[in-house]
């Protein structure tokens, strides 16, 4: 077993998700260390595009901007937002996209602008980015997360990306393209979508946490299957990868554990 | 030459040639109302709103990405003094692109459903419009096209004429540079026509476009511009530190924009030898 | 690999990397009812009008240019064998685009007011829509998209995974090839990937949208591919001079395309000394 | 006085109408060689554009083709058509187009589709290409054709481009960008178009011809002023350049005169 942290955890877990071969989209912060850590792991073949133009990246460090120049050498093509966000991923060629939020309801809907009302907002956030394109567009999306009660709400302040919106025929409703969510990873659990109300429901508890520490921390009601297994560790393999990605150790922090 | 009140294409990409120059001599020339339509923008957005030049902004994102959240922007938006109209990247691109082909809207498959389609701060109805597609009868949302007064775009070389190369990613300068009606070049480097007409595949934003040309180096620094120079990590940590509280945004404001004369007495108060240590290596462009 | 009935948009502009060779291929294997989606192609067009491989075109232009009009094609008009449903360039430029965006439509300030816009072939009126814009009130006409069954593209190089690098103008071959259903690449060399990963500036179409690749020398000739050679002024004539009549293409079309056994049988047939003359020169490109 | 023959009168009559500095769209075929010629002598400026991409081009020879390679070297970018034809003719970026017909009628409307009706055409003709758009979207319009009876009419058989289409305010009411026909010019005479009615109008009669024979071969009202004016000739200089640009007499024809 191998010593690790919480963030180490998340991004270990997420980066199980992405296959070989498949076109990724992986933004920027621990979504993007997931990516490239499945990339220099189990999916080397794995096409990571960034939004602002790079195509099938292998940035030798990871990046701090979708349009870093550490995404640039060794990628394939060079190009800009109309070819990433409209020729790739609204025509159905993303096969995965990782997103994260401040706020996620049971539906997988998200909030990435606004915490108070719209009208006078208390906080705001980055807002959307290419994260609505992403959320309406990728076949699957995942959606890693920070564990805080505060963030898994019954009503959203402001719904910025779609998840499963009100629920089945819903994204098919409004044409999106893409599937919506498939998988929530938080530094205590993972958790899918019931395939038939597509509300959300507890897949994986992360060791040292129980299914209980999972329903104290959410906001609505959370499926919980029969049987909940516990999450795969990371591997050591892992951890050093990761800190091989992030030497300054921007998203990992500077000391290990 | 840009008035009060103005609209404003602004190019750059994330970390990516901003045009934060243009951005700090905006503040020194104490401009006002400025409407501000992007993609995602960073520092330069934090320090255009920090300093109250813009109240408007139609754009998709703002954070320092990695580095942590916009605080000039949230406080500004919670005083009321900016507003933002709410876009996705795809949308605010293709309303770039409706611009630049003189077209009143653009078809895309985004922003449907949530509430970036039922809210708008100040647009109202014209800030998109869902429509049955008269071919499929699917949904499809409408965005409108964006022809601001100027549009402000950041570039590696341009030649005497106005010619200019971009190298690296693109972000959504191209569709840009051609939506303003009047285009303004800032580049690193000045080259010779004979340069640009031998390798015209290169060239990305064509002279006929282009209305002023303004060259100098390091105009995005904290920023990186590939093959030029990368960013500055410790510099940028300090600006992101200087805007959480608005005592520190005011000293940086009075010390780093006000504080200096131009550009020059601004790269000179950094340091040469630092900005030097920024250079680009081969082949990494950074 | 195409089967009758397919639809094809179909690379290459003017006298530019048009892809005869894929053209004449079609014919040797008798394809049937293909439906040719282009802006304006000219000898590919004519042999594929000629040989009654395709019956449908939404084209906007054919005729061999400065050389003259298109005998083939409208041969085949009068004689009904042929439909053409028109466009204009733009107007299929922006077909193109909008299938590459996976949209249903794109908007254009052209066709309005004409025939262009009141006559359709078999399109009805899936041809086109004028309507107001919803935001200025304005009319302005919705062109559908297009997403046929494969591009067919034919470029400078391309790498093993099929990253591919086109030279000079690129026509609406970046829209094109995006939109197809499944896309088949021919190029003129083929180059190691890390030379396409060197240069990423230089990739028009990434490998990720290629299906097939097909290197082959002089895959436009009589056309020209720039940087590769010039057109085949003689020939060209030549070839124009068979369509006149029907007896004549039908000569042309036993000798030339169903008299060889492929392109290589093709190119020997025109001869060696002849196209290594046509090779183009620095720095010209022609 | 020098020798000239048809084609070379219409070269240069057309090439006067390029003003330094403008924006032209050449094609192929006598516009490009007028708009060449004009470059070559008194509008050194004018940025010659391509619908296939070329941008600012001066082709040492006249290219046979839009697309080609001859347009490359020396032109200041090489993009596609979206570029040309978007985002510079329908911006209303283009002062000036060139474009020939089998058929024009009294507005200055333009026929490049169909001989004979539209459902059992007679003779199938290039189509539009670019045209449409040249005539929709550029400021001015300069039509070139070689004079023949049967190609002014008063009813085309088919309106591939917008010319004046029913006369004053029908553009605007298709909100047409740009200003439409200017100038017809054909080796008899050239006309414009009287700015009330949007007619075609005589202008001037060239050399060797008379009021009478351009009556004679137009099938419409010619509306003719009171005093029509003797076409300027080409000169010395204008015909040594125009063939140094074709060579090849590819449109000039293979003998002098």
């Amino acid at each position: 077993m191998s010593r690790y942290t919480r963030i180490e955890f998340l991004a270990a877990c997420a980066s199980r998700h992405v296959r070989d071969g498949e076109n990724v989209f992986g933004g920027t912060g621990l979504p993007l260390l997931a990516a490239l850590l499945a990339k220099n792991t189990h999916a080397p073949n794995a096409n990571l595009i960034s939004e602002a133009g790079f195509i099938d990246a292998m940035p030798r460090e990871v990046p701090l901007s979708v349009a870093d120049s550490r995404y640039y050498y060794g990628c394939s093509a060079s190009i800009g937002l109309i070819e990433t966000l409209g020729f790739i991923l609204q025509a159905g060629r993303i096969d995965v996209g990782f997103l994260g939020a401040a706020q996620i309801d049971e539906y997988g809907n998200l909030n990435t602008t606004y915490i108070g009302p719209y009208e006078a907002p208390k906080i705001r956030l980055p807002g959307s980015g290419g994260g609505n394109d992403i959320a309406s567009s990728a076949k699957r999306l995942i959606i890693m997360m920070t564990h805080d009660k505060r963030k898994f709400v019954k009503q959203l302040d402001h719904m910025t990306s779609p998840g499963h919106l009100e629920g089945p025929g819903s994204r098919e409703r409004w044409s999106l393209v893409g599937g919506g969510p498939e998988v929530v990873i938080t530094d205590m659990c993972q958790m899918d979508f019931d395939p038939v109300t597509r509300k959300i429901r507890l897949m994986s508890v992360h060791p040292g946490y129980t299914v209980d520490d999972v329903l104290d921390n959410v906001m609505f009601d959370l499926i919980v299957p029969d049987s909940v297994p516990t999450t795969e560790e990371p591997t050591q393999e892992q951890i050093e990868i990761m800190h091989r990605l992030d030497p300054h150790g921007v998203y990992l922090g500077k000391a290990r554990d | 030459m840009v008035p009060d009140g103005a609209g404003l294409f602004w190019g750059g990409f994330g970390y990516q040639r901003a045009p934060i120059a243009f951005a700090q001599e905006l503040v020194r020339q104490k401009k006002r109302d400025l409407t501000i339509y992007t993609c995602g923008s960073e520092v330069d957005l934090e320090i255009m709103a920090g300093a109250g030049v813009a109240g408007r902004f139609e754009i998709a994102f703002v954070a320092i990405e990695a580095i942590g959240l916009a605080y000039n922007m949230r406080r500004r938006v919670a005083e009321g003094k900016v507003e933002i109209e709410d876009y996705s990247n795809l949308a605010m691109a293709m309303r770039f692109l409706g611009g630049a082909l003189n077209v009143p809207f653009m078809p895309i498959r985004s922003l449907m459903g949530t509430d970036m389609a039922n809210k708008s701060r100040y647009r109202g109805d014209k800030k998109l419009r869902v429509i049955d597609c008269p071919f499929t009868g699917q949904r499809v949302c409408l965005v409108p096209s964006v022809q601001p007064d100027f549009s402000i775009v950041h570039v590696q070389r341009v030649d005497q004429t106005g010619n200019a190369q971009i190298d690296g990613i693109v972000g959504e300068d191209i569709e840009g540079s051609r939506c303003g009606k009047k285009l303004i070049v800032l580049a690193e480097e000045l080259v010779d026509e004979a340069e640009i007409r031998s390798r015209p595949d290169q060239t990305r934003i064509p002279a006929m476009y282009v209305d002023h040309v303004v060259v100098l180096p390091f105009i995005a620094h904290p920023m990186q511009c590939h093959n030029y120079y990368d960013y500055d990590l410790e510099f940028l940590q300090f600006f992101h530190k200087m805007t959480r509280k608005e005592e520190t945004w005011q000293e940086y404001l009075d010390e780093y924009i006000f504080g200096v004369d131009d550009h020059w007495s601004y790269l000179d108060k950094v340091g040469w030898e630092r900005l030097n240590q920024l250079r680009a290596k081969r082949p990494w462009g950074y």
